[in-house]
């Protein structure tokens, strides 16, 4: 894994999501937020997991993206006048990820380097999901449609 | 070495053909730097990705061109009419002159337009249209990037257009362009799942979700002249013919260019678009269509393999590029014959009829492979379509779903 | 044809139910669809009835069984089954073809009574539970069959609902019946109790077959007595006749399928079917069982006949010559002459049918007039209805040689004549015969000749419907006769399972002479008797009886039923009225005190409750809530309903408990 | 160098924290959600670490967790967008100061 590439997109992932976190227009904060969720399948990417990566790319940019700008556009009027932010909440969050970043650098057993492993194909992901995972993966059928079918009813215009 | 790590273009027994011709030239390029400068892997490799990327484009760019200036040609025929014949031979040099045109127009961008938007807009959407044609085999060894699961990728890059196109109907601050971006955006969504769920027969049935793997599988022929592409099976065919209606309209074409049409919405998202960025558009949308095409080709066209087995001869890029080409001109022939559909026949289309029958071609795909693969599994799959079509139309009669239509939401 | 019937033997008892179901759903005018179903049923039953007869005629000792389990309770099964031998299929025969001669003249006699659909329901209802109480193979569905049929007497004795009388009658006759059958059921219970099984023939081993009768052992006798107790209700014997009469106020055509050709008959047929249960451990033909059923038989018979000699109604004369010639029967059964019992009853069928419908006829014609005092004459009115009739009289009172009657009793006599173990109930036979005679005349002089009285005057003959059924029944009357001859007894020997062989040699019998004789006093008698009946005579009234004017009362006593009906209500009726008075003053004054008393108590005990309830309880409970109210206002202001700070808070949350494992590490 | 785990999950710290922020310093419902997205997003790239970074890789859990967890997030987001819209049409704001129906 080239580090360079790494740091590249560890970079823009993180310039992207904290531009998500605070552009003030809503949809320059939607689309960096893409941008972010592309960085993140880039990590994977580096992390040899493309399936997932692709997975990402294809859920968030080509569905959530999508579904949260459709959002904004139908609750338009309302997207135009962001009053500012709150202080404590940034504060908070700035906190923990000092927490977090204490926790991680104090724990000595994660401070290693990546085995060699041979690549994750998508055959053997296909073939774990069918085979020991095909429970939960019917699971999450059910609820996807349940999803549906409830995101549908919720913004069903009522009949007059 | 360089082999090695130049991975996976090497066939095992690099044959001195007219075939690989490009294959070797690209080698022996690669070669020729690492020995002047010897420079790292990774290098090499970077430099062997910019040139995929270079031949891409180059390629690909003329092949715009060229089919700029024929789809107007045969347009003109189509019309009864000459196309465009005064600049060049037979009005070659056209696209050349339309280049030159777009490249020295004023670009304008409306005050109101949220400008970073409106300026990345272009830029993504060709970006997108570009990567995509990255996984397509164009030949024996001319896969410009083997990724696993290339397909996947294919639509994850896809997708991203979408995301694009909203992006220049809300950038450029215009209701036109917004209206335009919905129905764009609208309709790509719709067709979008059988886009996908075409696609899924092939792959279960191959096993792989590698484009390589998948016309390798279309490889042999049967009674040494019958191809074993998708297509001539039975949910092959019908998951072929879905997936080029769903291609059509993906990449907003006649009849399904309602997100454009010039008599409703001045031009959907481009409206507010001009020069250089209206030319990248159109590219865009031009090279969606190639990468769709070829797709289409590479998932049931057999790839690169010849019809028959006596032409094995020809270079299998010839082959690609013919069968991509005929594939484009059936584009050009239905958008010079076909009306314009109106939104709602268009999602009536899609939701009620396109993608159940996606959903049956993964069934009969099914029965295909369970019945073994031969004339019984044929039978029996051209059954289960026979019958999930007729129950289908029986279903949605015309008359009820074409009817004029409710204005609900435009109040 | 018959294979399939014997195959499917249910589907003759199945079809009138059918066409019985249809009828009901038709609306209530349609009164020819009525009739065209009914009728057509009752053919279809004839038909396969025929068809399933003629095989018994091949083999002596034909018998068709098939048995099918009804339902399983634990591991044991419950059998049901249908049972097909010459015993059932004669019964068949004469069942369906009576009955369709009586639908015929029903269709005739109902006309324009507004009920005419319900009617026909009824009827072929009943026909159906007849046919299945015939074929059927096992006592219990013998038993359900009964019931049915006892239900269809009720509903068609009470048919004209709407006259009390008819309405007391039906409750009547349903109850009397019950009492016969509640002895019957515990009969039932019993045996399945000792044998474990009810069927009749279950290949060797059904209730009357040798492994069946050897478990039963000594309880043979109760059992059959119980079981007869069934019989005696429904064929109205002795102590529970008295329903048979009343039971006249249905519609003519009723009186004739039900209590006199079939119904009542069914009662001799459960004898007869269960006879082996009677005779086990017979000595010489003689059990104490099968002694009982005679004397109940011998004092039926003539008690009835004697009766019948003071009825001015017509049907009720009828009625209780049937009730005589059911004990004349009950004793050749009795005395193990079985054939000769099946005989007399499928004659009597015949001809007490025939009786009943001509009876029918002449009311019909005398507009609902039943008084045979006030008729009279009637010969020249109504030519077929007399000489149909005349031809049953005879039949009934058992003159020789051309009537089925005749014959049938001559074999009667000669099996009582024969009974070992006494020979009074032969005599009193003998009586009964002349006594038989006698009021059949007294009837038909009453009724036929003499000059025209007040009922009699607008008289006129029946429709054609009416009277073909009557020719049919009294042609079958004398036919019938062919098959009864000794010269050539085939019925007897088809019935008792011997081949047959004619020999005209015994045709004529000594006994045969003797019955003449009999019969011959009887009528003479009658005719010396009642000569002047219903005429002015020296001294006597028109309207008064000659016998009445002899001797008013012995007249007194016969006409009121010998006082039989009074003597239950004094008694029976009577007890049971005081037991009722008694159980109701002690539920007003007795156990009503006793609850309320508990009552009261509960009352108080629910006061002390209450008190306790609010005093003690609720307080402490009131304190807690308050304070849990107090609390939760107090909570509740933790609550601003802002997403962010719950948010926040539990992010707060997160860090403290990194820090605390961080700590921890 | 290559990156070790420590940085990898330092990254998705970051990640996690931009989500936090987003998710309360802002008062749009939207920015909420997004924040959520994020926040998942990180918590799916811890999964993908530790398993890239296990001795034992070869099973790919933390690949299967990380699938179903996106797909739970989609799920998830269609719905609270779903929310926000009906939220949008009752009360004609999406500012989540205002919606505190809730409050005790």
């Amino acid at each position: 894994m080239s580090s360079a590439a790494f740091v590249l997109i560890t970079v823009l992932t993180l310039a992207a999501a904290l531009a998500a976190a605070t552009l003030q227009k809503l949809m320059h904060a939607t689309l960096s937020f893409a941008l972010t969720l592309v960085g993140v399948a880039a990590l994977f990417f580096l992390l040899g997991a493309e399936f997932v990566g692709l997975v990402l790319v294809f859920v968030y940019i080509g569905a959530v993206a999508v579904l949260i700008v459709f959002t904004i556009l139908l609750t338009r009027r309302d997207v135009g006048k962001d009053r500012g932010s709150n202080w404590g909440g940034a504060f908070l969050a700035v906190a923990v990820f000092g927490g977090l970043t204490w926790a991680i650098l104090k724990t000595q057993s994660v401070a290693i380097v990546a085995p060699h492993i041979r690549a994750l194909t998508v055959k053997r992901i296909g073939e774990a999901l069918m085979t020991s995972y095909v429970w939960p993966l019917q699971c999450v059928g059910l609820l996807l449609t349940a999803a549906l079918i409830g995101a549908l009813v919720l913004v069903m215009e009522e009949k007059r | 070495m360089i082999n090695q790590s130049i991975d996976g273009f090497l066939h095992p027994n690099v044959s001195k053909s007219v075939d690989q011709i490009f294959v070797n030239a690209k080698q022996s390029l690669l070669w020729l730097l690492s020995w002047l400068t010897g420079a790292p892997d990774w290098v090499i490799q970077v430099a062997s990705s910019l040139i995929n990327i270079f031949a891409l484009l180059f390629v690909f760019l003329t092949l715009f061109a060229l089919m700029s200036v024929l789809e107007r040609k045969i347009l003109g025929r189509i019309q009864n009419r000459y196309g465009p014949n005064r600049v060049g031979p037979f009005g070659l040099l056209q696209p050349v002159a339309d280049g030159i045109k777009m490249l020295i127009k004023e670009d304008i961008v409306p005050a109101r337009a949220d400008k970073l938007v409106h300026f990345l807009a272009p830029i993504l959407i060709a970006a997108a249209a570009i990567l995509a044609l990255g996984v397509i085999p164009y030949g024996r060894n001319m896969t410009p990037f083997t990724i696993d699961g290339g397909v996947l990728f294919f639509f994850a890059v896809g997708s991203t257009t979408e995301l694009a196109v909203f992006m220049a109907g809300w950038g450029s601050n215009n209701k036109f362009s917004m209206l335009g971006a919905m129905r764009a955006i609208a309709q790509m969504i719709s067709y979008e799942l059988p886009l996908i769920i075409t696609v899924l027969p092939v792959v279960m049935v191959v096993g792989s979700l590698t484009p390589d793997r998948i016309v390798a599988a279309q490889a042999q022929y049967t009674f040494g002249f019958v191809p074993r592409w998708f297509v001539f099976t039975p949910w092959g065919a019908t998951a072929f013919i879905l997936f080029f209606v769903s291609g059509l309209v993906e990449s907003n074409r006649t009849p399904f260019d309602i997100p454009e049409g010039e008599s409703e919405i001045v031009a959907g998202h481009m409206t507010e678009y001009s020069g250089f960025k209206y030319a990248t558009f159109f590219m865009a949308e031009y090279i969606g269509m190639f990468a769709i095409t070829g797709l289409a080709a590479t998932m049931f066209l057999g790839g690169w393999h010849s019809p028959v087995q006596a032409l094995e001869f020809i270079p299998s890029y010839v082959w690609f590029l013919a069968k991509l080409s005929a594939l484009l001109l059936v584009y050009i022939w239905l958008r010079g014959t076909l009306p314009r559909t109106r939104i709602d026949q268009i999602m009536n289309f899609a939701w009620k009829f396109i993608l159940p029958m996606s959903f049956t071609c993964v069934i009969a795909a099914a029965v295909w492979h369970y019945a073994g693969r031969g004339l019984r599994g044929w039978l029996w799959s051209f059954l289960v379509i026979a019958i999930a079509y007729t129950v289908l139309s029986m279903l949605l009669d015309t008359q009820r779903k074409f009817a004029p239509r409710t204005y609900r939401f435009a109040e | 044809m018959s294979r399939w019937i014997i195959d499917h033997l249910c589907l003759i008892p199945a079809v009138p139910f059918a066409a019985s179901l249809a009828i009901l759903s038709l609306p209530i005018g349609r009164h020819k669809g009525a009739a065209a179903l009914a009728v057509a049923g009752q053919i279809a039953a004839l038909v396969m009835s025929f068809f399933a007869f003629l095989p018994t005629l091949q083999a002596p000792g034909f018998r068709a069984v098939q048995n099918f389990t009804w339902f399983t309770f634990g591991d044991h099964a419950l059998r049901l089954g249908w049972v097909l031998d010459p015993l059932a299929a004669v019964m068949l025969m004469m069942i369906t073809l009576v009955g369709l001669c009586i639908f015929i003249f029903s269709t005739g006699y109902m006309a324009g009574d507004r009920n005419f659909v319900r009617f026909f329901a009824y009827l072929s209802f009943f026909s159906g539970a007849m046919l299945g109480l015939v074929i059927s193979n096992s006592l219990l569905l013998l038993f359900i069959c009964w019931e049915l049929v006892g239900l269809a007497s009720y509903l068609l004795i009470g048919f004209w609902i709407e006259r009390p009388s008819a309405a007391a009658a039906a409750k009547k006759a349903f109850i009397t019946t019950r009492i016969g059958d509640m002895g019957f059921f515990l009969g039932l219970l019993w045996l399945y109790g000792r044998s474990g099984t009810l069927l009749f023939y279950d290949d060797g081993n059904g209730c009357l077959e040798s492994a069946g009768l050897a478990m039963l052992g000594a309880s043979a006798v109760s059992v059959a007595l119980l079981i007869f107790c069934g019989a005696v209700g429904k064929s109205g014997q002795f102590p529970l006749h008295v329903w048979l009469p009343d039971a006249m106020e249905g519609p003519t055509p009723v009186s004739a399928l039900i209590h006199a050709a079939t119904m009542v008959a069914a009662g001799v047929f459960l004898v007869a079917r269960v006879y082996p249960i009677f005779s086990l451990g017979a000595i010489d033909g003689v059990t104490s069982s099968l002694r009982v059923v005679v004397w109940i038989g011998v004092t039926t018979a003539l008690m009835a006949a004697l009766i019948a000699i003071a009825q001015a109604d017509i049907k009720r004369i009828l009625a209780y010559s049937t009730v005589s010639q059911l004990g004349l029967m009950m004793v050749s059964l009795g005395v193990g002459g079985v054939a000769a019992g099946m005989m007399h009853l499928l004659a009597h069928g015949f001809f007490k049918a025939l009786l009943f419908l001509g009876s029918g006829s002449v009311i019909h014609g005398c507009h609902g007039e039943q008084d045979i005092r006030k008729m009279g004459g009637l010969r020249q009115l109504m030519p077929v209805t007399f000489f149909t009739y005349a031809i049953g009289m005879m039949a009934l009172s058992g003159v020789p040689l051309f009537f089925s009657g005749g014959w049938t009793k001559e074999e009667i006599l000669q099996v009582t004549a024969h009974w070992p173990a006494s020979r009074l109930p032969y005599y009193f036979l003998l009586a009964g015969v002349i006594l038989t005679a006698l009021y059949m005349t007294r009837q038909i002089i009453y009724v036929f000749f003499g000059d025209r009285r007040a009922g009699s005057q607008h008289a006129h003959e029946s429709p054609r419907v009416m009277t073909i059924p009557l020719i049919v029944l009294a042609s079958c009357a004398i036919l019938f006769s062919i098959v009864l001859t000794p010269a050539w007894p085939w019925l007897h020997d088809y019935l008792a399972d011997e081949p047959v062989h004619f020999e005209f040699a015994r045709l004529i019998q000594p006994t045969l002479f003797l019955s003449l004789v009999l019969v011959g006093a009887g009528v003479a008698l009658g005719i010396w008797m009642y000569r002047k009946a219903g005429a002015q005579d020296r001294q006597r009234p028109a309207d008064t009886d000659p016998l009445e004017f002899a001797q008013p009362q012995l007249f007194r006593f016969l006409e009121n039923k010998m006082w039989i009906d009074e003597l239950y209500a004094r008694t029976v009726i009577a007890f049971s009225w005081m037991s009722a008075r008694l159980s109701d003053w002690m539920d007003r004054h007795f156990w009503d005190r006793l609850v309320r008393g508990v009552g009261a108590i509960g009352q108080l005990l629910g006061t002390f409750t209450t008190t306790v309830d609010e005093r003690g309880i609720n307080a402490g409970v009131d304190e807690t809530t308050g304070g849990t109210r107090g609390l939760g206002r107090l909570m509740s202001a933790a609550h601003s309903g802002q997403i962010q700070t719950y948010l926040g808070v539990i992010a707060i949350g997160v860090l403290a408990l990194l820090l605390f494992y961080a700590w921890l590490a | 160098m290559t990156p070790t785990l420590q940085v990898v999950l330092i990254v998705s710290a970051a990640l996690f924290s931009a989500g936090l922020l987003a998710a309360l310093s802002r008062r749009h419902a939207i920015f909420i959600l997004i924040g959520i997205e994020m926040m998942l997003a990180a918590a799916n790239l811890n999964f993908i670490a530790f398993w890239r970074f296990s001795p034992q890789s070869q099973s790919p859990t933390g690949v299967m967790i990380a699938i179903f967890s996106i797909a739970i997030a989609a799920a998830e987001a269609a719905v609270g967008l779903a929310l926000v819209i009906a939220v949008y049409r009752h009360y004609r704001t999406t500012n989540v100061d205002h919606l505190d129906q809730l409050k005790g």
